[in-house]
């Protein structure tokens, strides 16, 4: 049956992580934040970020609704990115969207994504792929302190 | 049916085909139909045989093509019953159609102060324009709301009505429920306020038998490819006196009468809203597909879907943990089916079917006003056309006992 | 280039039937062009393999007609040289294009007082849309004219483009006169001036290399159906600043970001401008079409076309009786020409030439004001495309030569 | 060649007509006066009448431009209508615009149309079909005292 192939996608990591998101709380102090949506399905995701004085990610948090794969890439984007530096954590984001596109990236900033990287493979569930990046976006443009908005009005790369 | 039914089946030899390694199960109907391999050939055929610019050209070919084309417009006519051939204006589709009328009647006719009743289960399609007129006018814009059953509640649309309303404009079926309105009798109520009714017939039109004489509707608008028709072609329906008076929404080629440096005056019915080159081969390939439904007859086409409805919503509504929107009795929906799985996002449980080859849509079906006011944001949706069997409904019930066991981690360690 | 024209001629099978006994000389190309079995079958595969509506769609389906329909965006993208897809809008048609521009840009940025300039020789669909959004603001529509040979009168553009004018709009090539326009200068003239530059590409992008960036122009519109394309589709190009800058055109499914009962935020771009379900084969097969156009090369189907002008056009100027309107100089030329035979209505002509097998157009071609400003209430029209030939020209030339005897009398007896 | 079957739509009589046609003048005493376009070609025709008391056609003239069909059918219609009483006048134009649609009528009404009747093969070439009818659809006009107009504002039966 089909299902089977559901594996590929909905991978045991992916589920814990939406079964048991982390980080999944809002942070009082937080130096950056942001609510992105998603008008193709609804989803909304409020991302919370301190940076402290040397501009590194000391706590993350984020709140809202979505599918499996939008709040398990939330969850694996907070693990990754937590007490990175503002830099890194804008050159992870980078990686991660070009990951999910199909383009190619040395191993070494692969593994910088820990869990995350598991998602390269939603590169095949084209429809999905936005679900996936959303958390990401919120990072990238919670940290270049751009405002809310739709995920639609980001160009992509 | 079911033997007129296999032999159906081979007209759509896209049905015919793997989909993850299943056989697809095709119940996106209500975003778009299948095409008859009767459309595809119509269109070879004239892409083949008398392609040309229509009106205007003397040669042969050009006088073919004219003809096809009126013939088309004509099968259109007869399939919604209009009064006339001039009544049926060709667009690119039902958003175009409804965008037509909000243009240019709506334009005209609704100013500060006026009244817009739509309902709460419209398509963006049949919404916004309205929303936007009412914002442009200073008008305002009200909206009818539904029974606990997921009907339009007559009630509040009585009392929404007034002397005050200029238009009335509801779907003769939701793309969301399957609930089907009585536009009939609110065509009715919005006449005896003095007001027009604009009715959206995207989801009936393929699915049922309609006569806009019967239903006297003012302006009815639907799409070709929801009824098996091409992409890119349309239909406006619009009472002749209506269209008369009303000014043209685009300006070019066909739509003129005498067109000085500083002025201009217009063509008669229907060619005053057929502005430029129309898509000429969509408009043959949509006469094909009347032809095609029509030859099945639409009283059949509807008690097909009917059947499954009566078969398949009760085992929806039976299973655990599946809320299905909108009217509980079969003998009220259409053959368009929204539900959700608990605790599930319609998005993961789309994509799950999809790998069992069940096509279904999930997201807010171009309708977010009825999600918000259904407390939801998105819910998946199956909807069944003439070429679907009861044993598509039965994949779609495996498929998604399947999914819910899936994700309850029935199957995880599969990993 | 003769032998790959022999095989060309076979993926146009609608070309090889006889009319009225005699075999098909097809020189309605300005009108609309024929399609090649490639395109048809870009049509039948979409429609039997990937049919689906696009975007929002989680299923197999769903996901193929989506990257077929942004492929299709990809090829129209590069074959006009856009910076990007998201400038890269589907419409109807150049028709459709036109309107959008001067419903939406025109209507927010055109005042009482401002000016509008257009060419003499346009189009009624670069004509009109322009006219009413000049009668709706209270500004001012001005004329280029020509000067005697048939060509945009530069002088007089650089007189009438002043700081006043808010819009230039001009056919990169007249459908008449077979004109080509310096639309690259009349942009520069128009943002020197603070104006934008609309090119009405419908008579060019078929049959020239066309590069919107090379040609700086702010919007450009063509047709499908006149480069090979189905119809009921075509390209509205548009620099980004300005999309973004502008509201929307028509409102309803895809075109939204989020919609509430009062108020509505709008998609990114291309999105914000494609409302409703679009004509998703349509599309496709324009890509096909622009493929095939590309295989053999643009600057090839300008030569070929060149070639037969220069055969055709002083042999025409030559006849006794004829006269050619336009460009004398096969050099200026595309393979549109217009002429009239003395003392014959162009409808007689057109009629009679049908009788031979050559299809050509008669009438005022969609352009009174330049009917009128040449005297003229109408005339024949012959245009080449890539499939005609030679022998074509010859076939013309004899039947307009036969016409003339006919009608002289010369043949009358046989009655 | 194809030119033969010119002769079936050109009859002698058709370009004798068109070549000498009948009544092409002003009538400055008209009772009965119209102008009709054809937004198609730009032929315009301008019909004059003289109703006498008993509403007979006493006389009867055209003027405008157009293809020889438009010309020859003008100067046909003239010669059919002269002397003719107002009804017997509509009824005509009402025969003649069945006929080039293709409909069936009694020989004695095609008889009365004279040399017009020749047109019936106009049928065979739809394009040419509004050349025409746009003298007798003026006639129709003039005598039931429409506005000028254009002939595509003309509904067909
Ligand atoms: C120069 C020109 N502009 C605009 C148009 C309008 O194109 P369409 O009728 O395809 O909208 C045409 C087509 O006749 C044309 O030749
Ligand atoms: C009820 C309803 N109205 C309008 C539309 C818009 O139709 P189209 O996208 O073909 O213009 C749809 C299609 O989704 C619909 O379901």
């Amino acid at each position: 049956m089909g299902l089977e192939k559901l594996n590929s996608l909905y991978r045991e990591v992916i589920l814990d992580h939406s079964d048991h998101p982390h980080h999944k709380h809002a942070l009082p102090d937080a130096t950056h934040k942001i609510t992105l949506k998603n008008p193709t399905c609804g989803d909304v995701i409020n991302l919370d970020i301190e940076l402290d004085n040397q501009d590194h990610i000391s706590d993350i948090g984020f709140t809202g609704d979505g599918c499996t794969i939008s709040q398990s890439s939330a969850s694996m984007m907070t693990d990754a990115v937590m007490g990175k530096s503002k830099d890194e954590a804008l050159h992870m984001a980078k990686t991660f969207s070009d990951m999910v596109m199909g383009k190619k990236h040395p191993q070494k900033d692969l593994d910088e994504l820990q869990d995350a990287a598991i998602l390269s493979n939603i590169m095949t569930f084209p429809a999905r792929i936005k679900c996936a990046t959303l958390a990401w976006w919120a990072l990238q443009r919670a940290l270049l302190k751009q405002p809310d908005g739709d995920i639609d009005s980001e160009k992509e790369e | 049916m079911d033997s007129t039914l296999t032999k159906l089946m081979r007209d759509f030899p896209i049905l015919d085909q793997k989909v993850n390694d299943e056989h697809l199960v095709y119940l996106d109907n209500a975003a778009t139909a299948q095409r008859p391999n009767q459309v595809i050939e119509a269109l070879t055929h004239f892409y083949q045989t008398d392609n040309a610019n229509v009106h205007r050209g003397v040669h042969t070919l050009a006088e073919r093509a004219t003809a096809d084309y009126e013939a088309a417009r004509r099968k259109m006519q007869k399939f919604i019953n209009a009064a006339e051939p001039e009544e049926v204006i060709f667009t690119k589709g039902c958003t175009d159609g409804l965008n037509l009328v909000a243009s240019t009647y709506g334009e005209a006719n609704v100013s500060a102060g006026d009244e817009i009743v739509i309902s709460i289960m419209e398509h963006h399609s049949n919404l916004i324009p309205w929303q936007q007129l009412a914002i442009r006018k200073g008008a305002t814009l009200k909206y009818i709301h539904l029974t606990d059953d997921g009907e339009l509640d007559l009630d509040e649309a009585t009392q929404l009505i007034t002397d005050k309303t200029k238009i009335v404009a509801v779907a003769h079926a939701s793309n969301v429920m399957g609930t089907v309105n009585p536009i009939k009798q609110l065509a009715k109520l919005a006449h005896q306020h003095g007001a027009i009714f604009v009715g959206d017939g995207a989801q009936a039109v393929p699915h049922m038998p309609v006569d806009v004489q019967d239903l006297d509707v003012d302006f009815y608008a639907f799409s070709g490819h929801k009824m098996m028709g091409p992409t890119g072609i349309g239909i406006l329906y619009g009472k002749r006196e209506l269209l008369e008076a009303m000014p043209p929404y685009q300006f070019g080629g066909e739509m003129i009468g005498f067109v000085h440096q500083q002025e201009s005056t217009w063509a008669e019915l229907p060619y005053k809203f057929e502005a430029g080159t129309q898509n000429i081969a969509g408009a043959v390939g949509l006469g094909a597909a009347a032809d095609y439904l029509t030859q099945i007859g639409m009283t059949a086409v509807q008690a097909h879907e009917q059947a499954i409805v009566n078969y398949l919503l009760p085992k929806l509504e039976a299973m655990d943990g599946l809320t299905v929107y909108g009217p509980q009795d079969p003998a009220k929906h259409t053959g368009v089916i929204a539900f959700n799985l608990e605790e599930l996002h319609p998005h993961d449980v789309a994509t799950a079917l999809d790998m069992e080859g069940v096509a279904v849509r999930a997201g807010h079906h171009c309708a977010q006003p009825l999600m918000e006011y259904l407390g939801l944001t998105a819910t998946a949706r199956a909807s069944f056309y003439l070429y679907n069997t009861q044993a598509d409904a039965d994949r779609l019930l495996t498929a998604l006992q399947e999914t819910k066991e899936f994700f309850n981690h029935g199957s995880r360690e599969a990993k």
